[in-house]
């Protein structure tokens, strides 16, 4: 297609395409799978949030490293971790991508640069600086992103990772995933400066703010820092404003969101909707270019789940192994 | 009048009982209320599982919500204890004591010490503990042993309903700074509790089940373990148990503890924490050296791992101590004897 | 007098002049106590800096509460601590403030207010949070005032407080010593914001910047913040820019300042010299005035001295009193 | 060729061996070089007592001075050990672990066993411990037990400037997180010290002293103090005794130990920690459980009292185990036969 209004190209623009209806129908059928009683622990869903880490991830390759949340299967699966070892992961089974021993807070893999979901707010951050860091010892052009809510961005250890990133000039961007809720909890009640913009400046850190469901804005203010922390220019800040369709976890009554809130959101804030719509409208794709996806992503999920339901769970021996690199 | 209710229940009802006797106890937490500054219903949540539900109702603005900064808000908790207030703070699971150490270590234990007797902390911690929720390495450790090892703190860890009504009213009428363990599969437990306020006192054990064998030693989770374990010896081999339920690590009722082991001979103690430098190892350690005499055979420890918390059920299930493990611990005891 | 230029009287002139000078000497005199090996472990000495605490203090009662540092000595004298009993706790004698349990970083005196000096940098931070959450359930009308350096004003614990302060409407007061260095690291290199307003207004915080070595400008912007913070109008910063004329520590070589850095300092800035100066010349304080001060201070000063050292040792019973209190 | 050299002045060899050594070790920490930013000289601390003096000449940027941000510069260790590098963070005091002690307890000791295997974190943090220094509550901690007690970190703690230089060397070569604990007391003790580069492999106890009647176990400060009250043993009574310095605490070399115990039948263990879930208890425990025939008396603890640590020097003094607290416990563990 000559005439196309995006930064990226017809397959890149299938290639975001398909990981946010990957990460969205993984969630969906989470949420179904979890009321069945079939997993264990807690689990929260990034429904809502794709255009973020999707937008995001796709500036990124396996040398840059991410530092993600307790809320991290977006993350995972927009940086290229298996979704099958995700799945299995989450099943507790031996095939998973941390052999079961994680779950879903703990989903990691580094040959992809993820370093790992977190079930301690802000923990990211400290990380991720050791990431910029050794990247750039290495000279490797590598950055580091850490993710956090509108919740965790009042952690000490996120705070601390601004100015340590700011005076080392790391290649390391602070994202603060704002989905207006941290647990139950506003943002306006919890976090005391309007912009996090405002905040990151308290830091001397360049910060922007964007719509987070909003795949082009992400895509376009991501790249922009992105690309100058990889040439040098030091580490910054993103706020993006987004929607969490599910509760906090699997189980939340949300009787704290206002009635049909949920409902409104998923009519107008969708993020698949809205990525579709524009590149439909725009005639870059046409609604049969991603209803192949939708088909080929259903399957892939159906698959994970299957395979992770048939999976080995972990033996007995794994109980002791894997404390110590010697052990 | 005493009822069946659930754990969780007698905690909601001590902190509604000492807040209506003491106007200077609040409530500090993440979500202790929930919805706040949320376009939905007031007291949303009550805690991540419900323990404050429905005392906004009650005490209003005593609850109070909190950002995600536990070392400002344990620390404001602290600092409020110092200038004469009650504090209780939750911290949702003590796996998270990582981000706020230096307020419970440094300031809050130290306080009364380094000035010279001169300050009083009468604050409240109370924390979920413990695995079995299938909440990972990062959300079902003990740490019990890291707390009781801090001379200044007072550690509590209920194992039933009624005591954890008992204890946790006194942890709030206790003039020291007090970590009080919530061992959040015990939650739904039920036992019989009386509607009106009593206090246990700190350093008394509680001795579940008279026997002359052996003495099986717990707190929390693990005392059930070791009442299973105690009925399955008296069915199947005959063997009659002690069991001493700890209800506080520090201070610890040595004497109840010692007074057993030198009528049974036998000791096997029952840590759901990690084995070393563990509540098993100190207490095996304190009757070693001051009952040795009394030891008819090696004394036994039952514990976790030297792993952390797997997260997959069936790795989990193995890291907790099992009645089996006690069992088998037990009879360690009974024939070490020849060894000896 | 009739015609006094100051926004205090006479006697609190005269007051703000014997607190300073009584910082002074007895952080002079530590000076050359410790050098003759008589004083045990770590002192951070004030001097220079004593504006700042005097400045401040002279708004606050003992219904308002502080929370001080590792160079806490000034702190403790201008909020009203015995200096007989300070001098004895530094001796480790059983007549110090803590019974000689404390020293020098652990001074407290809660009947005045004083919570504690503190070994762990920020750690006051959260503390007087807290002094300010009961002044408010009291109504008392008392503040809570924590003093950090430029150092220290990168710890967690700081930042986190700031945000719970401004989120609950504390009467909490945030006072960034700024004296340049943080042992020998440069506020420049650690610190990634050029003002500390600016760190501040991150948290939605009001800030003012003022000369620390200027005692009527300290006094006066602490007065306004204090009295907004009394009357509900909730916390705020306020960054002193000061002088450490002494090291880091006693036995600090100091290689890190410049040359002659110290003397200039002494010569130029002096809090002291600068309010002597200021109310000679506006003829409402004669030299005799503070002479007569000078001379009585340095009398208290050898007083504490010479009983800290011919006061009691405490006795081995002491080592294991005051852990609980039912101990 | 080996000089005398201090404890102090091994560190700082075994830092610059390795640095040359290998380009991915790189030292974090605040003021180990010093004068950042500031008018005076560069290299202007090498630490806050020196001990990093000289290294910043020799490898530059290598070394890196950090804000007053623990968790952020401690975490950021952590994190570029799982990106690849070898950092060794120096944490001044390790009392300080409470403002950064999550990156430790639920980062670095987790991600190997959270993440199936499949990570690896060579990070070393270096911190002083220890009391005797006048330095007061918050700067003169052992905390050991704490450390010893999560699975995932090894815990390492010298005695003397050889096993200084050798034991670092290898905790930068380990692929495990490490908690390396410098007693501040030790630094300006001086052993013979070869100049090459040696690592001592960790788990590996030392036996300092060898005799038949009774074993002394201590780690740090504590093995001068067994060795003094052993000397005076031998001297005034004419006890023998094996002086074990454990050198590791986690893992720990639990067959020299138990070899000695079941060899001599007495146990003293020499921990400067506090007592409850202390060093001290774990090995008590540990060789009551696996060794309990071949004890002839009760083992003994000796430790520093369940207190603060308190600035008067005579009370500090009275603080620590003393020679005294030692022979004594040996005295226990003889006429202690009697009693068993
Ligand atoms: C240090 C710490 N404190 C508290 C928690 C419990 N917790 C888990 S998620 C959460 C809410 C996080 O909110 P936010 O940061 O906005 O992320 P979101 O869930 O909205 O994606 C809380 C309080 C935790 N895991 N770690
Ligand atoms: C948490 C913590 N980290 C490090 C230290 C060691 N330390 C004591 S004072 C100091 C420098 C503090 O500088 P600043 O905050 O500017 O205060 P100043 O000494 O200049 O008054 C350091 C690093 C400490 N006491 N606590
Ligand atoms: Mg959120
Ligand atoms: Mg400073």
């Amino acid at each position: 297609m000559s005439n196309n209004p995006f930064p990226l190209s017809r397959d890149d623009l299938l290639k975001a395409y398909r990981t946010m209806r990957t990460i969205r129908d993984f969630e969906e059928r989470l949420h179904v799978e979890f009321a069945k009683g079939d997993i264990p622990g807690f689990v929260h869903l990034y429904a809502g949030e794709e255009a973020t880490a999707t937008g995001i991830m796709m500036h990124l390759t396996d040398v840059d490293r991410i530092a993600s949340t307790h809320r991290g299967h977006g993350h995972c699966i927009a940086k290229g971790v298996d979704v099958h070892e995700m799945m299995a992961e989450i099943y507790g089974k031996v095939t998973g991508a941390c052999r079961g021993k994680g779950g879903s807070m703990h989903i990691a893999d580094l040959s992809k640069g993820m370093m790992g979901a977190n079930g301690i707010l802000g923990a990211g951050a400290p990380l991720i600086c050791g990431a910029g860091l050794a990247a750039k010892f290495r000279g490797d052009g590598g950055v580091g992103i850490t993710f956090f809510g509108d919740g965790a961005s009042n952690q000490g250890t996120v705070l601390e990772s601004m100015n340590l990133a700011a005076i080392w000039n790391l290649p390391v961007i602070f994202v603060v995933e704002n989905n207006g809720y941290a647990e139950s909890t506003s943002v306006e009640y919890a976090t005391a400066v309007d912009s996090y913009v405002d905040r990151a400046a308290g830091f001397g850190l360049p910060g922007v703010t964007v719509d987070g469901t909003d795949f082009f804005a992400v895509h376009e203010a991501a790249g922009e820092i992105i690309r100058r922390a990889r040439t040098g220019g030091g580490p910054a800040l993103l706020e993006c404003k987004m929607i969490r369709f599910f509760g906090h976890f699997e189980g939340d009554a949300q009787t704290y969101k206002a009635k049909g809130e949920n409902e409104l959101n998923r009519e107008t804030r969708d993020c698949l909707k809205i990525f579709g719509n524009r590149v439909t409208s725009a005639g870059v794709l046409a609604q049969g270019d991603l209803d192949l996806v939708d088909r080929e992503v259903a399957l892939l999920i159906d698959d994970a789940v299957a395979s992770a339901k048939s999976a080995p769970l972990p033996t007995p021996a794994d109980l002791l192994t894997d404390v110590y690199v010697s052990y | 009048m005493a009822r069946k209710i659930s754990f969780k229940t007698a905690i909601n009802e001590a902190l509604d009982l000492e807040m209506r006797r003491d106007p200077s106890v609040i409530l500090l937490g993440e979500d202790i209320v929930g919805g706040a500054g949320a376009p939905g219903e007031d007291d949303a949540w009550g805690g991540v599982l419900g323990v404050t539900k429905g005392l906004y109702a009650k005490h209003g603005n005593r609850l109070i919500d909190t950002p995600l900064s536990e070392s400002a808000y344990i620390g404001a908790a602290v600092g409020a204890a110092a200038c004469g207030m009650r504090p209780v703070a939750e911290l949702m699971f003590l796996d998270f004591m990582g981000v706020c150490f230096d307020q419970i270590l440094n300031q809050a234990a130290k306080f009364k010490y380094m000035f010279g007797g001169k300050a009083k902390t009468p604050v409240v911690i109370r924390a979920m503990v413990g695995a079995g929720f299938r909440a990972a390495a990062q959300h079902s450790q003990m740490l019990t042993p890291m707390f009781t090892h801090v001379p200044g703190l007072k550690v509590v860890c209920p194992s039933n309903a009624y005591d954890a009504k008992g204890l946790l009213i006194q942890s709030i009428r206790d003039d020291d700074p007090v970590i009080f363990c919530e061992h959040k599969n015990l939650y739904a437990h039920e036992t019989e509790v009386p509607a009106e306020s009593y206090a246990i006192p700190f350093g008394e054990a509680n001795l579940m089940r008279e026997g002359r064998d052996v003495t099986i030693v717990g707190y929390g989770l693990t005392v059930h373990r070791a009442m299973d374990a105690a009925d399955r010896l008296a069915r199947t081999e005959r063997i009659e148990a002690d069991v001493i339920d700890l209800r506080t690590l520090s201070p610890i009722d040595w004497d109840t503890i010692i007074e057993s082991v030198e009528s049974t001979g036998r000791l096997v103690v029952v840590d759901e924490a990690n084995p070393r430098c563990s509540i098993a190892s100190d207490i095996v350690a304190f009757v070693t050296q001051n009952a040795f005499g009394a030891l008819k055979a090696a004394p036994q420890m039952v514990t976790a791992p030297h792993t952390p918390v797997p997260f997959s059920p069936v790795l989990e299930d193995l890291y907790i101590p099992s009645v089996d493990a006690v069992t088998a611990a037990v009879g360690r005891t009974t024939v070490a004897e020849l060894v000896a």
